[in-house]
């Protein structure tokens, strides 16, 4: 049994692929958990960055600073009667919540947080990430249909044909990079040898091949790259149902599109689902153009002295948020109101602190390092779809197709041609 | 249309909604062929008999509203739509009705005065201001001048005010936040100086008839000023985050396009009108308060689209701060009531008054039998005159548009209602 | 798809696996075709189309696996959705499900499952008991490889065909053109 | 159990081609019998997919085929399911029974 457990940790390869049970099981928990924490702080984190954008505080009485704003909405949602209108379909009504969440949860299937933390790596694995992320618009044209009210049906109606649009766009994007895979060529950023190898659609697979060819694919064939990430980017914050393309809940003129009816625990359903999906499809981005796991400069940088340079970093950050919190506490106002968040202020900021302490731990420091420039790539994106909110107006729907067809594939197409020329020429 | 008709009086009504009525629609209760109830308030969105051809959708009709998060309070629109595209709307309004102009048949002259406020409650001070100059020219007195040099810098701040926001519920129509809070903020300098002139923030009731109640606080110019010099950044601040935003334009341009013609046929006005390239300004074509003292520019612009009224109201707010700083440099000394009577009783007859309130011409029609109490007030109010044009602005367009154009005709519901 | 023959790493369970997701698939159809609301077929459709999915990893082909569940499941069955949406009548769900001939579609039915067996019973011997081994550790690219060396031609077709299909739809279902 | 051989997967495809051939053959939706179709042709995939682990990839790549197939299928079929909805305001196929309109 021990044997079992520890022959997985000895072998250089992820759960899944060494069909090791015990272990696959533990990453599916942690994966999840880490997933469902996350969206928790991303909530908090939008709701503070959206406000301080918009000039105003955010959440601020809930705990200090708010910090405890999102639990608070999470009991409150789950006690909230659940709400099924009288003519909806009620079976109908009640799968496509979870549906959504499956399909955003599922993606994370195949995400590599590290060379062997993944749950699995299927040789299909960005095919299947594409399928399993286009599955959502299922759950959300069934809302729409069950919920059997004209605003949710509209919204049904817009959002799957944005995101079955938007997946073409996207497709483009992600085959160019897949095609990238197999071109060792001399980019102006690229010092690889000129071998050619066969491409892959194995996520860990194609983090390798960036390793290989030692250029994030975000700079292979200088503008190439470049425009391919911006297509995805572009397309999935459509896929995401998010600013600017928030057509099918915009508020405005759907009241709240396919989840109008939805109310209770089965909203926060949705809502959990689409906070996974950003992150998913923003995990995709960053495995395909950003480098995945890897740290800045792993090739040109290197050496004990940059390697322990970099590896610092997860416990400084750690380390850097606890030093905020207790920058709050100072500022915290001196009053008997407030001192009950002073002291819950200082108790996080001590947490935080003592887990970026835990992070300066040798082991701990070397094997946490690719999940901590994963996650810290991934935020840059959470933080950009913040920034898109609060900056964009919204699309009109004709315009979205016209951007999402005439505008998108076509450049994506564009790019897939020259990255194949230029892999042949160079 | 359910507003405030007065019942049977001896005296015929005078002025009546000027309601555009389609010459198609005229019939269309007589020939009432539909049964189902869905239909009942369409009958004037029949577009004849829809052409059964092989390839033909059946229309979908969809309520807008009365409790729309966009419709900017009560109002309903019943709209017939093509798939996405509108073919017809039918605006359902009186949610909000309160019978103010009823209201005013039982009250005296300056009872009524502060029941003005609560029309358009965004911009009260026009709608004070308004009537009492109707008040006053129907007693034939005249406020003296430091009183109209003080309702024109209120009048002005009030007109910023409701352009503000204006500006950030049609941006978060479109689906940008952020502005929003931007033009409350702003806004909320103007807030605390009408408080600290009358007490009030919303509802002012700034002026009375013969002038205006209060004397200028201590300070009060000081005040302007900093806001004077306060707020253009702030207004350069708003066209920066939408008069280039690529999206911004997308969704403007070319939308809720409503001709010269048409918006004249309307009687549309405001800066609706001036945006389809109308220069009509009551505050220039017929100067009331000291507006005739004052240098300003008419803002006009060519299409009639929504980008139009936008730039035309941003230049507006610029316009008024220009305005503001000429007058608030040389208020008169004088007086600031003229000498009313203090028990009012106009002699019997009409009167029309109108003035440029940030959304159009308000107009106040005053019918005076002699007695203290007014026999009929009947309010031109530019939201409902406004709103007329929506249906020509939005056919053939697409659901989000009618949003966008009914933000862009900056109605509030209190005024239409009354 | 490495093949992993460490021993005590074999899949596991295949046997549970397959029958369960081909209990999934039949059971699907079964909804499919009862069902008397369309939606409701469809979304068993999906279903069945996500199990065949499972079924086709368990062959040891992702890359239909992969392209089952985005064409089938995320694409053509969201247009299936779509249009039963624009099309949803009450009516037809009050209706009569099932057309006149309908014993005479099940006699055909019975018949041609008739004949399975026969033909299945007689060459059972032709079909080994057994399913060869993985021919070699990634087929995706082999598949791709014969997609666009031997079938090059049909692969060209299979695209005009789309194009055909595409023009067809458009023309079908625009209003104006 | 027995392990499973290809035959296992003829019969479950059998199966299913035979559940979509019934579909097709009694319902009157439309939609429902275009959805049989899909069966039957998931039934003839999960045939081409088994025998392709026994004689090579050529019939993954079939599959391949037959699933753009089936949608431009069911592009088509819809197309016409819609057009004829709007003219018709029904979707049985029993209704469906003039040569013009």
């Amino acid at each position: 049994m021990l044997n079992y457990v520890t022959s997985y940790l000895s072998s250089n390869t992820t759960p899944g692929q060494a069909g090791n049970v015990l272990w696959t099981l533990i990453y599916i928990l942690i994966v999840f958990g880490g997933v469902s924490v996350s969206v928790i702080a991303m909530n908090w984190l939008e709701r503070k960055a959206l406000a301080h954008f918009q000039i105003r505080l955010g959440p601020m009485r809930v705990g200090p600073h708010g910090l405890l704003q999102p639990i608070a909405d999470a009991i409150k949602l789950m006690t909230k009667e659940d709400i099924i209108p009288a003519e909806a379909d009620k079976f109908v009504f009640m799968l496509a919540p979870l549906i959504i969440l499956c399909a955003s949860f599922a993606v994370y299937i195949v995400i590599p947080f590290g060379p062997t933390h993944a749950i699995t790596d299927l040789n299909i694995g960005i095919l299947f990430m594409l399928g399993v992320s286009s599955l959502s618009v299922l759950g959300i044209v069934m809302a729409g249909w069950a919920s059997n009210s004209h605003y949710p049906l509209i919204g049904a109606l817009r959002s799957s044909a944005q995101m079955v649009s938007y997946e073409v766009a996207m497709g483009m994007a992600v085959v160019s990079a897949v095609l990238m895979t197999s071109l060792h060529g001399l980019g102006p950023y690229g010092v690889g040898v000129g071998t050619s190898g066969t491409g892959t659609l194995s996520m860990i697979g194609i983090v390798q091949a960036q390793q290989e060819q030692h250029v994030w694919f975000l700079f292979k064939f200088f503008p190439l790259g470049f425009i391919a990430c911006g297509i995805f980017a572009i397309a999935m914050v459509a896929e995401t149902n998010r600013a600017p393309f928030d057509l099918p809940e915009a508020e405005s003129e759907l009241t709240a599109g396919f989840h109008t009816e939805y109310s209770g625990l089965r909203w926060s359903l949705f809502m959990l689902g689409e906070y996974a999906a950003m992150m998913a499809v923003s995990s995709i981005a960053v495995t395909l153009w950003l480098g995945g796991w890897f740290r800045p400069f792993p090739n040109t940088l290197t050496g004990q002295t940059w390697d322990l340079v970099f590896s610092l970093f997860p416990g400084l950050t750690f380390l850097g948020l606890a030093a905020i919190a207790f920058v709050g506490v100072v500022r915290m106002p001196k009053h008997a109101y407030f001192r009950a968040q002073t002291i819950g202020l200082v108790g996080f900021g001590a947490v935080l602190g003592l887990i970026g302490l835990l992070l300066f731990v040798p082991p701990v420091r070397d094997r946490i390092q690719d999940i901590f420039w994963f996650v810290a790539k991934v935020a840059g994106f959470m933080y950009l779809y913040i920034w898109y909110r609060a900056t964009f107006p919204r699309y009109r729907f004709d315009q979205l197709m016209k951007v999402g067809w005439k505008v998108l594939l076509p450049i994506g197409i564009g790019v897939l041609i020259l990255t194949a020329i230029l892999g042949v020429v160079l | 249309m359910g507003a405030g008709q007065p019942g049977d009086r001896e005296r015929p009504i005078i002025m009546t909604d000027r309601i555009m009525v389609d010459p198609k629609t005229t019939d269309a209760k007589t020939s009432d062929a539909k049964t189902a109830d869905s239909t009942r308030f369409l009958s004037h969105l029949e577009l004849g008999e829809p052409d059964k051809t092989f390839l033909d959708t059946n229309e979908l009709v969809i309520n807008m509203g009365p409790q729309h998060p966009a419709t900017h309070g009560v109002l309903r629109v019943i709209l017939k739509l093509d798939g996405e595209q509108v073919l017809g709307t039918e605006c359902v309004i009186g949610y909000l009705h309160r019978g103010v102009e009823k209201i005013a048949e039982n009250r005296t002259y300056t009872m009524f005065n502060p029941y003005v406020d609560r029309m358009d409650y965004v911009a009260a001070v026009s709608n004070g201001l308004g009537y009492c100059e109707a008040v006053e020219k129907l007693l034939n007195i005249e406020a003296p001048p430091r009183a109209k040099y003080i309702r024109v810098i209120l009048t002005e701040l009030n007109r910023l005010a409701s352009h503000q926001l204006w500006l950030g519920t049609h941006a978060l129509d479109i689906g940008a936040m952020t502005p929003l809070f931007y033009t409350f903020r702003d806004r909320e300098e103007i807030l605390k100086i009408f408080e600290k002139y009358c007490g009030a923030r919303l509802t002012t009731h700034a002026f009375r008839i013969g002038g205006c109640q209060y004397e200028t606080y201590e300070g009060f110019e000081q005040d302007v000023i900093k806001f004077l010099d306060f707020a253009p950044p702030k207004i350069d601040e708003y066209e920066e985050l939408l008069t280039t935003n690529r999206i911004w334009l997308e969704r403007t341009k070319n939308v809720g396009v409503i001709s010269k013609a048409d918006a004249i046929a309307l009687g549309v006005t405001g800066p609706v009108l001036r945006a389809s390239g109308v220069k009509w300004d009551l505050r220039k074509a017929q100067p009331y308060a000291a507006y005739s003292d004052f240098d300003f520019e008419i803002p006009i612009g060519a299409n009639g689209d929504t980008y139009d009224r936008y730039t035309v109201r941003m230049e507006e707010m610029r316009q008024s701060l220009r305005i503001i700083r000429q007058a608030v440099g040389r208020i008169p000394e004088g007086p600031i009531m003229a000498k009313v009577p203090k028990v009012m009783k106009p002699p019997v007859g009409e009167i029309y008054h109108s003035i440029e309130a940030p959304k159009g011409e308000l107009g106040y029609f005053i019918v005076s039998d002699g007695s203290t109490q007014p026999y009929r007030i009947r309010v031109r109010p530019p939201s409902f005159v406004n709103l007329q044009a929506l249906d020509i602005m939005v056919r053939g367009a697409l659901v989000a548009d009618v949003i966008a154009v009914i933000g862009t005709l900056d109605i509030v519901l209190g005024e239409v209602d009354r | 798809m490495q093949q992993i023959v460490q021993p005590g790493m074999q899949p596991v369970a295949t046997t549970f696996f397959f029958y369960f997701l081909s209990g999934l698939i039949l059971l699907s159809g079964v909804f499919v075709i009862t069902c008397k609301n369309a939606v409701h077929s469809a979304l068993a459709l999906i279903f069945g189309l996500l199990a065949q999915a499972g079924l086709y990893l368990m062959l040891y082909a992702p890359f239909v696996a992969g392209v089952q569940i985005i064409l089938y499941a995320g694409g053509i069955m969201v247009l299936f959705l779509f249009v039963i949406m624009l099309v949803n009548l009450e009516r037809s769900r009050r209706e009569n499900q099932f057309n006149k001939q309908w014993l005479v579609g099940l006699l055909a039915a019975v018949a041609l499952g008739a004949l399975f067996v026969a033909v299945y019973a007689k060459g059972k011997n032709l079909f080994p008991y057994r399913i060869a081994q993985p021919i070699e550790t990634s087929n995706t690219q082999e598949i791709g490889v014969m997609l666009y060396g031997k079938y090059m031609f049909a692969f060209e077709i299979a695209s005009l065909l789309l194009l055909v299909a595409i023009i067809g739809a458009v023309v079908m279902a625009k209003k104006r053109i | 159990m027995a392990p499973i051989g290809t035959l296992h997967y003829l019969v479950v495809a059998a199966a299913l081609f035979i559940l979509g051939v019934i579909g097709v053959l009694t319902r009157r939706n439309v939609v429902i019998i275009l959805m049989s179709i899909e069966l039957i042709l998931n039934a003839v995939n999960l045939n081409l997919v088994a025998f392709s682990r026994l004689w090579g990839l050529h019939g993954q790549v079939f599959a391949i085929f037959v699933i753009t197939d089936a949608a431009a299928e069911a592009a088509v079929g819809l197309g016409i399911l819609i057009a004829f909805f709007r003219n018709k305001e029904t979707v049985n196929v029993d209704e469906v029974d003039l040569l013009k309109w």
